[in-house]
């Protein structure tokens, strides 16, 4: 594992602490069971290492259920890891004091998947927005509170008007909008966003996407951004990680990532997105993986991705191949033929 | 397919082959779903009946438009599997849908539409739901059985790359209104519509990484809102004082189809 | 399968354990029964050799661990009246509750399930209206009520049924019908909704969409997932059941385990009531086990897990 | 033809009739209760054995007998006012603390899962298979009935769905991606719980509330019946139909209208519980 | 062709074993199948002989008493001298808790001279013993049982099997059925009319009544008053009335506050209207009574007359004190309207300023708590004087008994007095003063009698002469 921190030092330079880096982050839950039940189980998310820079995007890439969302989760102290650890400006976040950590962790915010369920609908715009300043900005009077609502809500683009109104009289997009300014309405410096767009008409998406980026320029805040298109990520991020069963297989800065993919997974998800382009679409001879996602309670052994890789050898099913730079590529890719 | 729920109006003709299908009576209009119009529909997770086996749902088909014995229909339910490349099929036939992942409900609704080797099949977004990885095989599986079949295949999607990577002609709808229609390489690559190109390009594409994306202002129109006019235009960047008043009748497209706005972008204004 | 069975066998223990305690609490702090098993003009002398019987001079953990004891092996004691025992007494009630409490559910069901599927079928129309009206109507009369006035009506007044008591088919008509009429409206609304909720699932529109005849996606798909709900719904239906009949029971002379709970409540006839609410637990005990088993049986889902 | 009578039937406005039935009926009964027999023709405790077992319309002393005479020479129609307020006092304070631990238990239990959660549902499970009235019969019977221990076992018959409703609620709400957001926000579990938990819950457990209520009422009467129910003054409406059974024969007015009074209480109780649901039920809105 | 009488009984059936049962409907069934050593006559109230043909007292402590021959039980063997001492003994023997122990307490020992003679020898005169060996009244009925069969039976098996010497044998018997009488045709008396009772057990007064009306039944037990007329205006049935009901008698607590206080029970007493709530409530079928013992009883004191309504009174009575407050304890369908009776009290105390707050019991915690003396003030018991003796009112008067609420020396001196009197008339004498010195402490606040009525169907006819105590033997078949 020294060499996988050694890898990351290469995408970054070493000189400042990151924001925020994790290491060997793992999660497993255990399904089932009951009085008389051995319960199974199930790797999320198994020794992730990742960082993130101050004023800059990460993008999480993978497959549903690969352990995207178990992983923002974590990052955003909503649960607690089983093994590994979060450094929050070099500070570990996992060994703190509830109350210490939860001060902390103050600076961590979400936007969620689904706009319309993440607002309670019983509460006003204004309100929505003022929440956690009423939680942990109690200093404030509830005027300057309100204040600091409608400002942010200003900057997102809802009006004055429109904050007194209930979720499900906004649109989905501008539930969306809501959702970021309760997230940026404290002084936060990490947002972690877990699908923002992928629950929105494709004619939205964008607004939401150009916000985000207009957002970070101005606030300098860094995200962290989850989504299973990797189009999307693309577009947003300046680092990419691909998981693929609860494992990071490519990580790297996303032109890298991008144009030259190294891990046949990654390669295979390149080649899947589709290209609004009826010419080169219908040329292309795309790489079509074989079989299904394998079920993550039993992941196959050695290297995960190798029940459907077409490059997969005898070895692959004994070794699990580590997170590394390889060769002179400039991303660190798990896969023993990179 | 005559499944609009009641209280729904439905005005304008359908016709197939020459056949009007609204003006078929009930019996034969459930003769014509399977045998010659099948339909995979929006969500594979749930179009499967839960409490029966898979196989069952597809040698049903043929039980009930063929008369074709149960041993007989199951039998041929394997053979579908396995050509929507189920792994196993024979196991798999006695499997209920739980038992199936995403992918492969996909793929066992798509063998119960090409049970009866329909000349149409009607695919109503069937990836939406799925992977990245798993909807690229879809999509091949797809164009492959289009071919196997000689059948035609009439994809509704929101996604435009599986478009480009499938159809030969499409119809762009706004708001219940066809705003362009033509064959997909030249609507693609010269939009007339504004609608058409403002969705271009505010796709976030792989080959053009980093770009701020061009957004379409405004949100889509609820249907429940009448408006006079163009349904696009309170979106539009091009929309002028007509848009409001009239709806833009359809014209003819300078590389073939139809268009239909007042201000089709011509080649003048790619400037 | 096995490990649900076990499941519900512990779970089953503890609730039954647990009704043998609250009937033993209250009864040991409800006084000295010997003045219930004695006549009136009986001497304390009697009743210190009677309480000597009863084992009444122990210690109450002794008392209790021996009650538990004779529980496990089906003994209550006897009734304080006619010193028969009470396992004989609640056997021989049983057959009576039994076959009220059935005729009355095939009754219910008779009606409420194809009403209620005809209602979420034809949903607001006709039969959905007067599935509603019934059902409110229903659900919100006293059984025991409605069992006065059928009384008054058929028997009193038309003389059509026996008034009261236990035996040929005609007097099982009233009192079915009764329990019939308590039981109807949940069963008619949970059929309704359940099927409600199939109704619009796609692969209802799925199975239309290939072209199955609209009884056949009625008959197959659609009640088969609607009965998944009802069939869990009829096991607790069961227990509603036994409690109504208590009442129906009374009122119209039923000799069966709801009556026999009740007159010995009213003349304390305590081990009878032990041995009573005893057996019902280790009846619902297995109507829910088996209800349980059944509803993973119908449900291919449920079945793998 | 079946349509057109469906249209008819299903017109709102008769909908519409029968729930202000049902509210004018509700109110009287509740103004009933309140007043206690203030509002009664005649004083329910009178009794003139002369007049004993008159019929209804019967001219007695004191004025006429409406609903005719039980077998004391009572007013029945007084003792029915007379008998609103036990009625409504029993069930509603048995409601109100059902309701009041069913959600406080189903809550928690909702928020925080668990082993423990399981066992609470398979009690909950067993309670509602099994025969509570027997139950019931069985406490009160064995104690002496008063009125608290009465509230007491009807609230412990009541209070399951209350917990169920609860607690599954609870379940679904705090998946929600809105709660999610207040631990984000590093907000309180009571917080979550009074703040967004509760005021989403509130409006079903206010048409359980009301479902329940009627349930109470018709339990209350039958612990009356077997007499078992609270001791008051002037007979509930239940031991008034328990008392009038053995002049079934002779004097039907002794059962029928009691038996009325409950089964038109619970009525219009049940009639504003539909008519609630139908405008909490997110599924039927805008139906 | 057989005569079949079907008898529908108010309650239902526990253990037919006469030494341990007491219950009402028990005995009604036993009194068919075993027979006691002496009778009543209906007319004079004197004893008659019945198993013995003769009985005399030997000495002050010894009764000897001459056993009629040629009886037979039911099984074949003939009723002798042992099965008489067999069944004394078995009464007083503690360990069996048997019902009528407490009336038999007297007796210290049973001697068996020859196979149809036996001595009964007494602790101290007992002049009423013999007034226990006759089937009427309370719970001091002596059926005699078979020794041999009793010694062949588990107490179980007795409780379900009864055998005994009278007209009808055990039939057949479904529990919580119907029990099926039929006549035993090697009976030693007269042979009776009806070969075959069928009793079925219906506790709901109205069902029991319509059973009767729709000729579901022959004979029901307590017919309720309310359908009296209803019966009677029937084409099929007709009403059966005994005036030796039972006696109501309305007790005072006298040992304890507010009814240790004499102006308080009077004040109570003559706040009643007992007139008017007999009248009203049992029509013809009740009267009130002065003393708390049946007129049919040889030293009833008919001089003395109930206490009059005079609320007046009573209110002057409680003037100045705090208002009494009472909770009282009610039975529900126990007696003849009980319930009614207890609503009209309370109502009529209220009228006097008593504060009242009801509940009504079973009769089972309610006999616990008057035991415990932890009830209400007040209790309505009643009591079946049949036997005919003054003795009875001890059940609920002497300080020793379980039930009695008094606890007065002055009358424990004066009955202990008149039970050790085997002067007839002069026991009459002290039972007079017994019950001058009742009325005027107000132990008891009312006293009335109601009637035991019965509904018969019209192929059959008896006279009731003993208000409770069934007889399946008297009921004669009516030529239609
Ligand atoms: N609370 C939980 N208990 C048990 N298993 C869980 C839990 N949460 C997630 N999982 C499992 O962990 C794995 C990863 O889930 P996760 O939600 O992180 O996936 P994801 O990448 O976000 O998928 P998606 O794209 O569908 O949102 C899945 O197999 C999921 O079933
Ligand atoms: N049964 C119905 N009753 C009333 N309105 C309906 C019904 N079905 C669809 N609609 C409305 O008609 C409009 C078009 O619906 P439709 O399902 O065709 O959209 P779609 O293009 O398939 O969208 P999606 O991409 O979400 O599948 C929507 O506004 C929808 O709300
Ligand atoms: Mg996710
Ligand atoms: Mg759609
Ligand atoms: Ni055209």
């Amino acid at each position: 594992m020294l060499s996988l921190v050694h890898s990351n030092d290469s995408i970054k330079p070493r000189s400042e602490i990151p924001l925020l880096e994790t290491s060997d982050l793992t999660k497993t839950y255990s399904i089932g069971g009951g009085m008389f039940y051995e319960p199974l189980q199930l790797q999320a998310v198994s020794g992730v290492s990742i960082r993130v820079e101050k004023g800059r995007t990460l993008g999480i890439v993978g497959e549903s259920g690969c352990g995207k969302s178990t992983l923002s989760r974590m990052l955003a102290g909503l649960t607690p890891p089983t093994s590994g650890s979060i450094l929050l400006d070099g500070c570990d976040v996992t060994g703190l004091p509830n109350a210490e950590r939860k001060r902390v962790l103050r600076d961590v915010q979400m936007v969620f998947q689904s706009p319309y369920s993440s607002l309670n609908p019983r509460m006003r715009v204004a309100e929505i927005v003022r929440e956690p300043l009423d939680v942990h900005m109690r200093s404030l009077s509830k005027k300057e509170r309100d204040e600091r609502a409608l400002s942010i809500l200003n900057r997102v683009g809802i009006s004055r008007e429109m904050a007194r109104r209930y979720p499900h009289q906004l649109s989905g997009g501008q539930q969306q909008r809501v959702g970021i300014a309760r997230a940026l309405v404290s002084e936060v410096r990490l947002v972690i966003c877990d699908e923002p767009v992928s629950a929105l008409d494709v004619s939205v998406q964008a607004q939401v996407i150009n916000l985000l980026r207009e957002l970070q320029r101005s606030l300098g805040v860094a995200y962290i951004f989850v989504s299973h298109d990797l189009a999307v990520v693309a577009n947003i991020s300046d680092d990419i990680a691909v998981m693929y069963l609860g494992k990071v297989v490519e990580y790297g800065r996303a032109e890298d990532v991008l144009q030259r993919p190294r891990h046949p997974y990654t390669q295979a998800l390149v080649d899947s997105a589709n290209i609004p382009d009826p010419v080169l679409e219908k040329s292309r001879k795309p790489r079509i993986l074989t079989g299904e996602i394998p079920r993550p309670t039993d992941p196959p052994s050695g290297c995960r991705f190798r029940t459907r890789c077409w490059m997969a050898q005898d070895r692959c099913a004994v070794e699990v191949p580590a997170l590394v730079r390889r060769g002179n590529s400039p991303q660190a890719v798990a896969c023993h033929f990179a | 397919m005559g499944l609009q729920p009641k209280g729904a109006t439905v005005r304008g003709q359908i016709l197939l082959g020459k056949d009007d299908i609204q003006a078929m009576a009930p019996r034969a209009r459930r003769r014509l779903n399977g045998q010659r119009v099948s339909l995979i529909s929006q969500d594979a997770l749930s179009a499967l009946n839960p409490c029966t086996t898979v196989g069952y749902q597809i040698a049903e088909v043929l039980m009930v438009h063929r008369g074709v014995a149960k041993q007989e229909a199951m039998a041929r339910a394997v053979e579908l599997l396995s050509l929507t490349g189920i792994p196993a099929p024979s196991e798999r036939v006695n499997h209920y849908p739980h038992q199936f992942s995403g992918g492969m409900r996909q793929r066992a609704l798509i063998a119960i539409a090409l049970a009866l080797e329909p000349e149409l099949l009607i695919a109503d977004e069937p990836t939406t739901a799925l992977d990245a990885t798993i909807k690229a095989q879809i999509l091949t599986l797809l164009a492959s059985l289009r071919e196997r079949f000689g059948m035609s295949i009439l994809l509704i999607t929101h996604d435009m790359g599986a478009v480009a990577r499938l159809a030969d002609r499409v119809l762009v709808m706004y708001a219940g209104q066809a705003m362009e229609v033509g064959d997909v390489a030249s609507v693609f690559a010269r939009p007339e519509h504004p609608y058409t190109r403002a969705l271009l390009e505010s796709m976030p594409r792989l080959d053009k990484h980093g770009a701020l994306l061009e957004a379409i202002p405004g949100t889509p129109p609820s249907p429940s809102e009448v408006a006079h006019g163009c349904p696009f235009q309170p979106r539009c960047a091009f929309a002028g004082d007509i848009c409001r008043e009239q709806m833009p009748p359809a014209v003819e497209r300078s590389n073939g189809g139809h268009v239909a706005c007042h201000f089709a972008l011509r080649e003048m204004n790619y400037a | 399968m096995i490990r649900v069975f076990l499941r519900q066998s512990v779970l089953g223990l503890l609730v039954v354990l647990s009704a043998l305690t609250v009937t033993f609490v209250l009864v040991r702090f409800s006084g000295d029964p010997t003045s219930i098993i004695l006549p009136q003009e009986a001497t304390e002398e009697q009743r210190e050799v009677l309480r000597q019987q009863l084992g009444l001079n122990e210690s109450l953990p002794a008392q209790y661990l021996t009650y538990l004891g004779n529980a496990a092996v089906g003994n209550f004691g006897r009734s304080y009246f006619d010193s028969e025992a009470v396992t004989s007494i609640v056997i021989r009630h049983l057959p009576n509750t039994l076959v009220l409490a059935g005729a009355s559910l095939a009754l219910a069901c008779l009606f409420a399930i194809p009403l209620g599927v005809l209602a979420a079928v034809w949903r607001d129309g006709v039969i959905d209206r007067f599935v509603q009206v019934v059902a409110v109507t229903g659900a919100s009369m006293p059984s025991f009520w409605v069992g006065l006035l059928l009384i008054q009506i058929f028997a009193v007044g038309l003389n059509l049924f026996p008034t009261y008591g236990t035996g040929s088919p005609a007097h099982l008509i009233l009192p079915a019908i009764t329990l019939a009429i308590y039981v109807f409206p949940s069963l008619a609304r949970l059929t309704r909704s359940s099927m409600l909720e199939v109704l619009p699932q796609s692969y209802v529109m799925a199975a239309r969409a290939k072209g199955m005849p609209e009884a056949r996606v009625i008959g197959r798909t659609v009640l088969r997932n609607g009965m998944v709900p009802v069939l869990a719904l009829l096991a607790l239906e069961i227990g509603n059941l036994i409690g109504g009949a208590v009442l129906t029971e009374t009122v119209f002379a039923w000799e069966g385990i709801g009556r026999l709970a009740i007159t010995s409540i009213q003349r304390r006839d305590f081990p009878v009531v032990q041995g009573v609410v005893a057996y019902v637990a280790v009846g619902f005990v297995f109507v829910t086990m088996a209800a349980e088993i059944a509803i993973r049986l119908v449900n291919p889902k449920l079945r793998h897990k | 033809m079946t349509e057109a009578v469906a249209r008819a039937i299903s017109a709102l406005r008769l909908n519409r009739a029968v729930l202000a039935i049902a509210l004018i009926v509700l109110a009287i009964l509740v103004a009933l209760a309140i007043t206690g027999d203030a509002l009664a023709p005649m004083d329910p405790a009178q009794q003139s054995l002369r007049a004993r077992l008159k019929p209804p319309g019967f001219e007695g002393r004191t004025g006429i007998h409406w609903l005719g005479t039980d077998a004391v020479g009572r007013d029945i129609l007084s003792l029915i006012v007379a008998g609103a307020r036990p009625a409504l006092l029993v069930s509603g304070l048995a409601v109100a603390l059902a309701g009041f631990i069913g959600v406080l238990v189903g809550m928690f239990a909702g928020f925080r899962g668990g082993r423990m959660v399981d066992l609470l549902l398979y009690i909950t499970n067993i309670q509602l298979a099994f025969p509570f009235f027997l139950l019931a019969v069985t406490i009160v019977g064995i104690v002496r009935p008063s009125v608290s221990l009465v509230v007491f076992v009807i609230a412990l018959g009541c209070w399951v769905p209350f917990a169920r409703i609860a607690y599954s609620e609870t379940m679904q709400i705090v998946e929600q991606e809105y709660i999610e957001a207040v631990h984000v926000m590093r907000g309180t579990t009571f917080r979550i719980l009074l703040r967004h938990v509760l005021p989403n819950i509130l409006p079903n457990i206010i048409v359980l509330a009301t479902f329940a209520l009627g349930t109470a009422i018709v339990m209350e009467s039958g612990l009356s019946f077997v007499g078992l129910g609270v001791p008051t003054r002037t007979p509930t409406w239940g031991k008034m139909l328990s008392e009038g059974r053995d002049y079934m024969q002779t004097a039907w007015w002794l059962t029928v209208f009691p038996g009325f009074a409950i089964f038109l209480l619970v009525l219009s109780i049940n009639v504003c519980g539909e008519r609630l649901r139908d405008i909490t039920d997110p599924k039927l809105m805008g139906r | 062709q057989k005569t079949v009488a079907r008898v529908a009984l108010s309650g239902g059936l526990d253990r037919l074993d006469p030494i341990m049962s007491a219950n009402g409907t028990d005995l009604v069934v036993m009194t068919q199948i075993y027979e006691t050593l002496l009778k009543l006559d209906p007319k004079t109230g004197e004893l008659k002989p019945h198993l013995a043909e003769a009985y005399r007292l030997k000495s002050p402590t010894v009764w000897e008493i001459k056993l009629r021959k040629g009886v037979k039980f039911h099984d074949g063997t003939p009723l002798t001298a042992a099965d008489v001492k067999y069944t004394i003994e078995r009464i007083l023997n503690k360990d069996l808790a048997s019902a009528h122990y407490s009336q038999l307490t007297t007796v210290s020992e049973v001697r068996v001279i020859d196979d149809y003679t036996v001595e009964i020898e007494t602790k101290k005169p007992d002049p009423v013993l013999m007034r226990r060996m006759q089937p009427i009244g309370g719970s001091g009925r002596v059926f005699i049982v078979s020794k041999a069969y009793y010694e062949k039976h588990s107490p179980e098996e007795l409780t379900n099997l009864p055998m005994g010497t009278g007209p009808y044998k055990l039939g057949k018997w479904e529990k919580g059925a119907s029990l099926t009488l039929v006549k035993n045709d090697s009976y030693w008396g007269d042979a009776p009319d009806v070969d075959e009772g069928v009793f079925t057990f219906i506790p709901e007064n109205s069902t029991r009544v319509n059973a009767l009306l729709q000729n579901e039944v022959d004979v029901i037990q307590r017919l309720p008053i309310a359908d009296v007329e209803r019966v009677k205006k029937s084409s099929n049935a007709h009403v059966v009335a005994s005036p030796n009901g039972l006696v109501h008698t309305l007790l005072l607590d006298s040992s304890k506050p507010p009814f240790n206080d004499l102006n308080v029970r009077k004040a109570f007493a003559h706040a009643l209207d007992t007139e008017e709530m007999v009248e009203g409530l049992l029509g013809e079928y009740g009267r009130v009574l002065g003393v708390p013992m049946g007129p049919n009883v040889l030293q009833f004191d008919s001089s003395i007359k109930p206490y009059e309504h005079n609320p007046e009174l009573s209110k002057k009575l409680l003037q100045g004190k705090t208002p009494i407050k009472l909770n009282t304890f009610t039975s529900d369908g126990r007696y003849v309207n009980d319930r009614d009776f207890y609503q009209v009290i309370n109502e009529q105390l209220k009228q006097v300023g008593f504060e009242i707050t009801p509940q009504t019991l079973e009769w089972g915690r309610f006999i616990n708590m008057m035991q415990n003396r932890s009830g209400g003030p007040f209790y309505i018991i009643g009591w079946d004087f049949g036997e005919g003796d003054a003795s009875k009112m001890n059940s609920f008067l002497q300080s020793s008994s379980a039930l009695s609420v008094t606890q007065d020396p002055e009358y424990d001196r004066l009955v202990t007095m008149a039970g050790e009197e085997t002067d007839e008339a002069k026991r009459t004498e002290i039972w007079k003063q017994v019950q001058k010195y009742v009325h005027d402490q107000y132990f008891v606040a009312a006293v009335w009698q109601a009637s035991s009525l019965y509904g018969f169907s019209n192929k059959f006819d008896w006279v009731a002469n003993f208000g409770e105590n069934l007889a399946l033997s008297e009921f004669k078949t009516v030529k239609q």
